[in-house]
């Protein structure tokens, strides 16, 4: 078990591609790390350079006390789960976990205990004599975190490990796989690009952009205190509605805005800061047409028009509500719930 | 034992028979032991044996016919001539008991044995007297004519007896060369090439046309069949089928005729045009000859020596001759087959002899010596192909031929320089 | 050209990997190819104790040869008939093949192993089927009339080699063509058929316009196979005859060379056709590559 | 159900078995004629039907031989066609598995050349270049070797290029997982890619055989020596007779023998042939 | 437009797997109906069946006032969309549009008036001349609506439309279909196997199970009143909790439990009834322990162990309490929240 250092960290592929830029993260020992972001931020970069998989073109990386800029990844203790696992597909389950403690001349009896240990742990006893094909997804998903197990390593890197199950399997995994690492106390990183994986799993929470950190905290400061609009837009689902300040004022009253910074010309709303109860002291209050509304078991989403605004703005209710498409509904909304940014530098302005 | 390659290009019954000379020889002493080889067809045979030499793996004794003869006799360097080798090694060999025919077809200008003679043939007629006499002809009387050939097909077409008159095999063989020789015209200046390697083809001529062209309306009216072209592979099998009534071939054939056939066989000498003067004049020799490449150690060559003295003997030369349908190359052993009284048990077996031996040779009916001939028999088949596809006059194939044949003994020539 | 995102580092062990294929290539390929330029520049006697250095003479012959120009032309002919008919053949068979479910390996199995059948030795057999006296085929074309000789026949010689080349080729077009047909997704078909396509519609304008890319591939493939691989069958058919009907460029490489013994000729006609070759092995690779991305 | 229907399965029946017997004839007519007394077909019309003298034809094959005709016995000829064909199945294997391991599992100098020197060869089939390699193999001292039979013919692109796309097919992670596990390139090459390739393996082991069994010229060419001829020349040398017929009952024989073994490999590995090649084709 | 039959319908596959078991449905004209089910239930082939894609083994359906089980697909006046779109890959977007036309033999210019209209009504006219790999994956999704739209057909038939589709994107579709359908008033039947597409989407929600229906109706009537175990397990996410109604009955007392039927042995509890305010009059109070809290942004799920009980159980709060895992926290919730099911049968109690 060791703690990881990241000391400005790039990136740039042959070819000059730059994927990852001035990265400067420090994991704690035994810390659940998770990198969010859209698809080619550098997430996966990131992580593959720490598993030594990308060679590393600025920056030093010290895992426990050593830099490891320039060691194998077999060197770098570390273990690495795949998005698609990456088993070994001629090998039995016993042997794709052995394989990498063989290739290090552990002794044979020293193998079977841990591979035994590893596979009651997880609970794929039963499956060691057959092949990964002869699995299913979730089986699949536990031999290859079996295979990062018996390693003991001082790291586990995880890339996308869930995004091939179904969603069922997806949530069971997932709080398998964040009861191991406490349990286990490794220090890890964690990618995926599923919200809900990335709340509820991370100790903390990294946002990646463009191959820059946009923010980094836990998830309740992530969400609740988005230090950007892309912070704001890519956490939470339904995404925050965004609306000009100046559209905002000329709805409301100028006294309900009054903690809003003057600067602040983008406003954001949660979807689940609107409700339909009536407005208390305080409250702001927004009416609009409901163009469409979605009933999802305990939750409904509205789907609003407002005059004069072009897009969408959505509502998510705990409820469903008993009204018709094309009603006019007002909405309340504490001030307080109001995410002043600002629009050309996209930062939060208090 | 000291082992002698020979290379050999007859397949089938006549490769049996040929083992068995071998091993008689190998049986008849213990120093020496000749290891025949079937390299293909004359032609395989003749250029692996040179590619081979190039390449310094060639063979003892290559068996080469006699149309490689120009080609070889040029070739100083990479041949031993036998007069020489069996001087060398001081085994006895009279030319003089050979046929002045095969002697005068393999002697350089000197006058000198270059290779030694094996097996030597001519192309003669087999016939099915089934089908004569089913097509109300005389069974014991061959056509002797072209006109005869002619009218003979018609009749046997007509009446039904066989779908087709006549094929060949070899069809450069008989249809030019023998042609030639037999009607006593030219193929080639210079004695057709037997007085130098300046020589040109001249058998463009009227009679060689309209003799094409003959064929080939003989072909359209179903009385001559193609059989292909250099050894004409399709005509033998046309012959034992039925298919055709009569077929020019090799005198070689007769053992395969004999056993492939379950009706009556005759044999007949070529046709000739009666309206020329001096046909039927004696036809040329073809099959091959055995010669001896440079390159081998002393020892080697006192086995070869050893052996062309086995093969000189009458008995077996009388006993290859009457086994195979070549020819009796010496004179001893024809008169011992004679004396054996086996041309009269076996009535035809002498056609090819008296064929060949029925005038004294002139310049046009000695044979031919040119170089490159291989290559150019093959133009000569190709060109009477175009003739029987209708691709071509007579007269224009034979200026083609000629022409292209021309060139490729320039390029002969060329090379020895 | 692509490689892993990931690769091995290492300065002498890819070069030792290689050593291996390209040593022989170098040796058996490279080294004869250069000797085949040397010698097309050569004139030498049949035994190779003579030799003239004669520039451009074998390539100026050779294109001043009618016949060399001729073998172009029956080379182009053979290789596109062949080519044809082996394709459509097999295209046939495999779309019906592709229709079966339970005896779609049965048929596979019968038609895929002519593929294991000698070029020389297929050449023979339809030799003996085609031969115009004892063949089965001539014997039956008679009873239609048809008086079949490919001895004299330069269009009967054609259509014999032909068939020969292709029927050993229709093996692998057909598997080639089954593959393909099976990685069209069926939901194009029936969307098609949703769609208001007839049968004959959805093949002709969705199933073959898919199947192009195979199409063209087999294509160069079989083009080369009949430019190159077919000797035996040729050499065991007409010999090239008649009269040069059927005389391709291979088969009149090895004849000009090792029949006729004309070395530099057959040099010369080498270096044609290794031209040749390369700019289809280029058409070719650009094509895959392309493909690959595809 | 889209493609189902009754006529049309009918149809395509039809146009099957038709096919098939097509594609069977051929061999057919030399399983028939090798169960005939000699000269049957010489005389007339092909029989379509067996005759009665298929076990003396095939025993005077196997025992005998023509070895008086030009052709040692068939057992000898089919020996070495076996070992040319492995040699060369093998040889043409093992150099190409190792020269697409190199070309995409590593990055060097120089590597675009070596893949294009190699990939030349593909469509340079030994009839082009006959001459000038048969001086270099004779040179060289391999006329009348196995050595000769089969090493200038194991360059081999069609492989090189086949296992380099099934390698640029097998996922990345495998050889990242197997770094992370501690696998050097040849113990990688060795654990994860052969086993993994082996489908592909099998599809080109029967097309190289198959290859190699069928050579014709090149053994027609470097042998001389009757010791190493192949069973598929011997067969050409057998109908050549010169001025006498072919023994078309023995040749026949010989034929469907020699057919035999690569139609033995093809059935045998069917399943693994087609799907190899169906794999690396997309 | 038209209204579907489906009169005891069932499928047998030749080789005898039997997909489908005597489904009896009527669809109302302009009724979008959603097909719901685990892999392999039979969903897919039960589309199929409509769309004449797959021969009818059993019963008889009748689109319109026609029977059309022997009728060809092109003949049923239906239009279907892919799950890979099946978009023609070798023509261009207006060719793939066109090509059901032309088939018709309509006229050029109707073809061309047809299929801008409807490109103008998907946005996709600036893409006509581009062929299908051109184009982005929720591009070539409007293609392959497009291409069902010109057609103008009795009934629209979806198979898993959106599952190739981003989170993201999958949203704006679902949203743009739905708009589309009931806008155009065109009988549909949707098959998908995302619950959130199923609940928001359908008029009707039709789960099947083993090739046979558990249950019709509403989204809100499956929600609130599961019919069967399988229908409350599969429709909500988190799913609902089931516990044995003896394990209960020794947890809370049993006038708590007094109205539900005694021969109920298996009770379902939703995550989203469980509350953390404390138990008000005639509500059920509940104790576990946390073993893991998960913030997901606006809301929690709390997993949650109770003593003599293997499963876990989940609840889902709207907010994220400020609890420690491994505290003891104690649950409200109301009486009229409990699902009571019969476990053999799986039959809901009341
Ligand atoms: N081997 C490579 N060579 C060049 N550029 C690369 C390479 N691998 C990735 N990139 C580029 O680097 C950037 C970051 O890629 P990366 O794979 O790290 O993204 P990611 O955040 O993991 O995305 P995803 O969510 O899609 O997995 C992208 O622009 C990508 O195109
Ligand atoms: N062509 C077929 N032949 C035989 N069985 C089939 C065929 N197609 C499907 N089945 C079987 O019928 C059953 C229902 O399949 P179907 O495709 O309708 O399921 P589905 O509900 O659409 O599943 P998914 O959510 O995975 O798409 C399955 O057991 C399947 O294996
Ligand atoms: O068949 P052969 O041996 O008689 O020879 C025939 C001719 O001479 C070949 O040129
Ligand atoms: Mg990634
Ligand atoms: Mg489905």
């Amino acid at each position: 078990m060791a703690s990881i250092f990241m000391d400005n960290l790039g990136k740039v592929y042959t070819g000059g591609v730059r994927a990852v830029t001035g990265v400067n993260l420090d994991i704690a020992d035994g810390e659940m790390i998770v990198l969010v972001g859209p698809s080619g931020c550098g997430k996966s970069t990131l992580l593959r350079m720490v598993a030594g998989l990308e060679t590393i073109s600025e920056g030093s990386l010290k895992i426990g006390d050593r830099v490891v800029n320039n060691l194998e990844p077999a060197d770098r203790d570390i273990a690495m789960v795949f998005q698609n696992y990456a088993l070994y597909p001629h090998m039995t389950v016993y042997n794709n976990l052995a394989y990498g403690l063989k290739n290090r001349g552990f002794a044979k009896s020293e193998i079977q205990r841990r591979v035994n240990e590893a596979a009651q742990m997880l609970e794929i006893g039963q499956f060691l004599d057959r092949k990964p094909r002869q699995l299913s997804g979730g089986q699949r998903q536990r031999v290859a975190m079996g295979r990062a197990l018996v390693r003991e390593p001082a790291a586990f890197l995880f890339d996308e490990p869930l995004s091939n199950l179904d969603a069922k399997l997806r949530v069971q995994m997932r709080v398998e796989i964040r009861q191991l690492q406490k349990r286990l106390g490794t220090t890890s990183l964690y990618v995926t690009h599923d919200q809900l994986e990335a709340l509820t799993m991370a100790d903390r929470l990294v946002v990646l952009n463009g191959g820059q950190i946009e923010q980094v905290g836990t998830p309740m400061e992530l969400y609740s205190r988005p230090a950007t609009t892309f912070v704001a837009g890519f956490i939470g689902s339904p995404a925050m509605n965004m609306l000009s300040s100046e559209y905002l004022r000329g709805l409301v009253s100028a006294e309900a805005l009054s903690h809003v910074p003057t600067q602040a010309d983008l406003i954001g709303i949660r979807p689940e800061d609107l409700s339909l109860a009536a407005p208390k002291d305080g409250e702001i209050s927004l009416t609009g047409t409901l163009m469409l509304l979605e009933p999802a078991g305990a939750e409904s989403h509205l789907h609003l028009r407002f005059d004069g605004h072009d897009d969408m703005i959505v509502a998510r209710l705990p409820h469903v509500p008993d009204v018709a498409e094309g009603a006019k509904l007002t909405f309340s909304l504490p001030r307080g719930k109001l995410h002043p940014f600002d629009r050309a530098s996209g930062k939060r302005m208090a | 034992q000291v082992t002698i390659e020979w290379w050999h290009a007859l397949g089938g019954e006549l490769g049996e028979l040929l083992e068995g000379v071998a091993e008689g020889f190998n049986a008849s002493q213990s120093d020496f032991v000749v290891r025949p080889s079937f390299r293909g067809t004359y032609t395989e045979t003749m250029t692996g044996a040179i590619a081979a030499f190039r390449a310094n793996q060639q063979p003892h004794i290559v068996q080469v016919f006699e149309v490689g003869t120009g080609t070889m006799m040029a070739a100083e360097g990479a041949i031993y001539p036998i007069y020489q080798l069996m001087e060398d090694k001081g085994v006895p060999f009279d030319p003089e008991a050979y046929l002045p025919a095969v002697v005068s077809y393999y002697t350089d200008p000197n006058g000198n044995m270059l290779s030694f003679p094996f097996n030597s043939s001519t192309p003669i007629m087999y016939y099915n007297k089934d089908v004569f006499e089913a097509a109300g002809l005389d069974p014991e009387t061959p056509p002797a004519t072209w006109a005869d050939v002619e009218a003979a097909s018609i009749a046997i077409l007509e009446s039904g007896a066989a779908p087709c008159g006549f094929t060949t095999s070899w069809p450069s063989w008989v249809m030019l060369e023998n042609f030639s020789a037999w009607h006593n015209i030219p193929l080639g200046t210079l004695a057709n090439g037997f007085e130098g390697f300046e020589t040109e083809f001249v058998f463009n001529n009227e009679l060689v046309a309209r003799h094409w062209d003959n064929l080939k309306a003989w072909q359209d009216a179903g009385a001559f069949r193609w059989g292909g072209p250099g050894p004409g592979p399709d005509a033998f099998p046309a012959f034992y089928a039925g298919e055709c009534a009569i077929v020019f071939g090799s005198s070689a054939s007769r053992a395969g005729v004999l056993r492939n056939t379950d009706f009556n066989v005759g044999f007949g000498f070529q046709p000739h045009y009666d309206d020329v003067e001096g046909a039927p004049q004696n036809s040329v020799i073809g099959g091959a000859t055995l010669w001896v490449l440079t390159g081998k150690s002393d020892e080697e060559y006192e086995g070869v020596a050893r052996f062309f003295e086995y093969l000189s003997q009458p008995e077996v030369q009388a006993e290859w001759h009457q086994d195979t349908g070549y020819l009796p190359i010496t004179q001893a052993s024809f008169d011992l087959t004679r004396e054996q009284g086996y041309y009269d048990e076996n009535p035809g077996a002498d056609t090819s002899i008296l064929q060949m031996t029925l005038n004294e040779p002139t310049e046009n009916s000695r044979g031919l010596r040119f170089g490159n001939f291989v290559q150019i028999r093959d133009v000569i088949s190709e060109e009477m192909e175009a003739v029987m596809t209708g691709a071509k006059t007579g007269e224009q194939a034979t200026n083609d031929a000629v022409r292209r044949g021309n060139d490729l003994l320039r390029q002969f020539e060329a090379g020895l320089n | 050209m692509q490689t892993k995102r990931m690769t091995f580092s290492s300065k002498w062990l890819p070069y030792a990997l290689l050593a291996p294929q390209v040593i022989i290539t170098l040796i058996f390929f490279i080294w004869p190819a250069s000797q085949a330029l040397y010698q097309s520049f050569l004139r030498q006697d049949i035994f190779g104790l003579r030799t003239n250095f004669v520039w451009f003479d074998n390539f100026n012959r050779l294109f001043a040869d009618p016949l060399y120009l001729n073998s172009l032309k029956v080379t182009l002919v053979f290789s596109l008939g062949t080519t044809f008919l082996s394709m459509s053949v097999a295209l046939l068979f495999a779309v019906m093949v592709n229709r079966m479910i339970r005896s779609r390996d049965s048929y596979t199995t019968f038609l895929v192993w002519p593929y294991a059948v000698a070029p020389a030795i297929a050449g023979v057999l339809w030799w003996f089927i085609f031969n115009p006296s004892i063949g089965i085929m001539p014997y039956m074309l008679k009873g239609f009339g048809y008086d079949w000789n490919h001895r004299s026949s330069s269009t009967d010689a054609m259509i014999l080699v032909i068939i020969a080349a292709a029927w050993k080729q229709i093996s692998y077009n057909f598997l080639f063509f089954l593959a393909g047909l099976q990685s069209i997704p069926h939901s194009l078909i029936e969307a098609a058929a949703i769609d208001g396509a007839s049968r004959f519609k959805r093949f002709w304008t969705i199933v073959f316009p898919l199947l192009s890319p195979i199409t063209f591939f087999l294509m160069v493939v079989n083009v080369v196979y009949a430019m190159f691989d077919t000797f035996g069958v040729i050499h065991a058919t007409t010999e090239g005859g008649p009269a040069q009907a059927t005389n391709i460029l291979v088969y009149k490489v090895y004849r000009d060379g090792f029949v006729n013994l004309n070395l530099g000729s057959s040099a010369a006609q080498s270096v044609i056709l290794m031209a040749i070759v390369i700019v289809l092995t280029v058409i070719q690779f650009r094509y895959i590559e392309r493909r690959v991305n595809y | 159900m889209v493609e189902n229907n009754r006529w049309g399965n009918f149809f395509a029946h039809l146009v099957l078995i038709l096919g098939v017997a097509i594609v069977i004839f051929p061999v057919y007519v030399a399983i028939i004629a090798s169960t005939h007394p000699p000269g049957t077909f010489i005389r007339g019309v092909m029989p379509l039907l067996p005759g009665p003298n298929a076990l003396e034809n095939y025993k005077t094959v196997i025992t005998e031989g023509r070895s008086r005709a030009g052709t040692p016995p068939i057992g000898g000829m089919l020996w070495n066609s076996f070992v040319m064909a492995m040699a060369i199945t093998l040889g043409k294997l093992s150099i190409s598995l190792l020269s697409a391991f190199a070309i995409v599992y590593f990055r060097f100098p120089f590597r675009i050349f070596f893949f294009w020197v190699i990939f030349l060869t593909l469509m340079l089939p030994v009839e082009v270049r006959i001459v000038p390699t048969f001086q270099v193999v004779a040179d060289l001292g391999m006329l009348n070797s196995f050595a000769g039979l089969s090493i200038p013919l194991i360059a081999s692109a069609t492989a090189t290029f086949l296992f380099r796309q099934f390698f640029m097919t097998v996922p990345e992670e495998l050889m990242e997982a197997a770094r992370v596990d501690g696998a050097g390139p040849m113990k990688f090459f060795k654990d994860i890619l052969m086993p993994l390739s082996i489908t592909n393996i099998a599809a080109l082991f029967v097309i190289m055989f198959i290859y190699g069994w069928n050579q014709y010229l090149w053994p027609l060419l470097i042998t001389t020596d009757p010791e190493y001829y192949t069973i598929v020349m011997g067969i050409q040398r057998m109908v050549t007779g010169g001025d006498s017929e072919p023994l078309w009952h023995l040749v026949m024989a010989t034929v469907v023998l020699a057919a035999l073994p690569p139609i033995l490999v093809i059935l045998f590995m069917q399943r693994l042939f087609v799907k190899g090649l169906t794999e690396t084709e997309k």
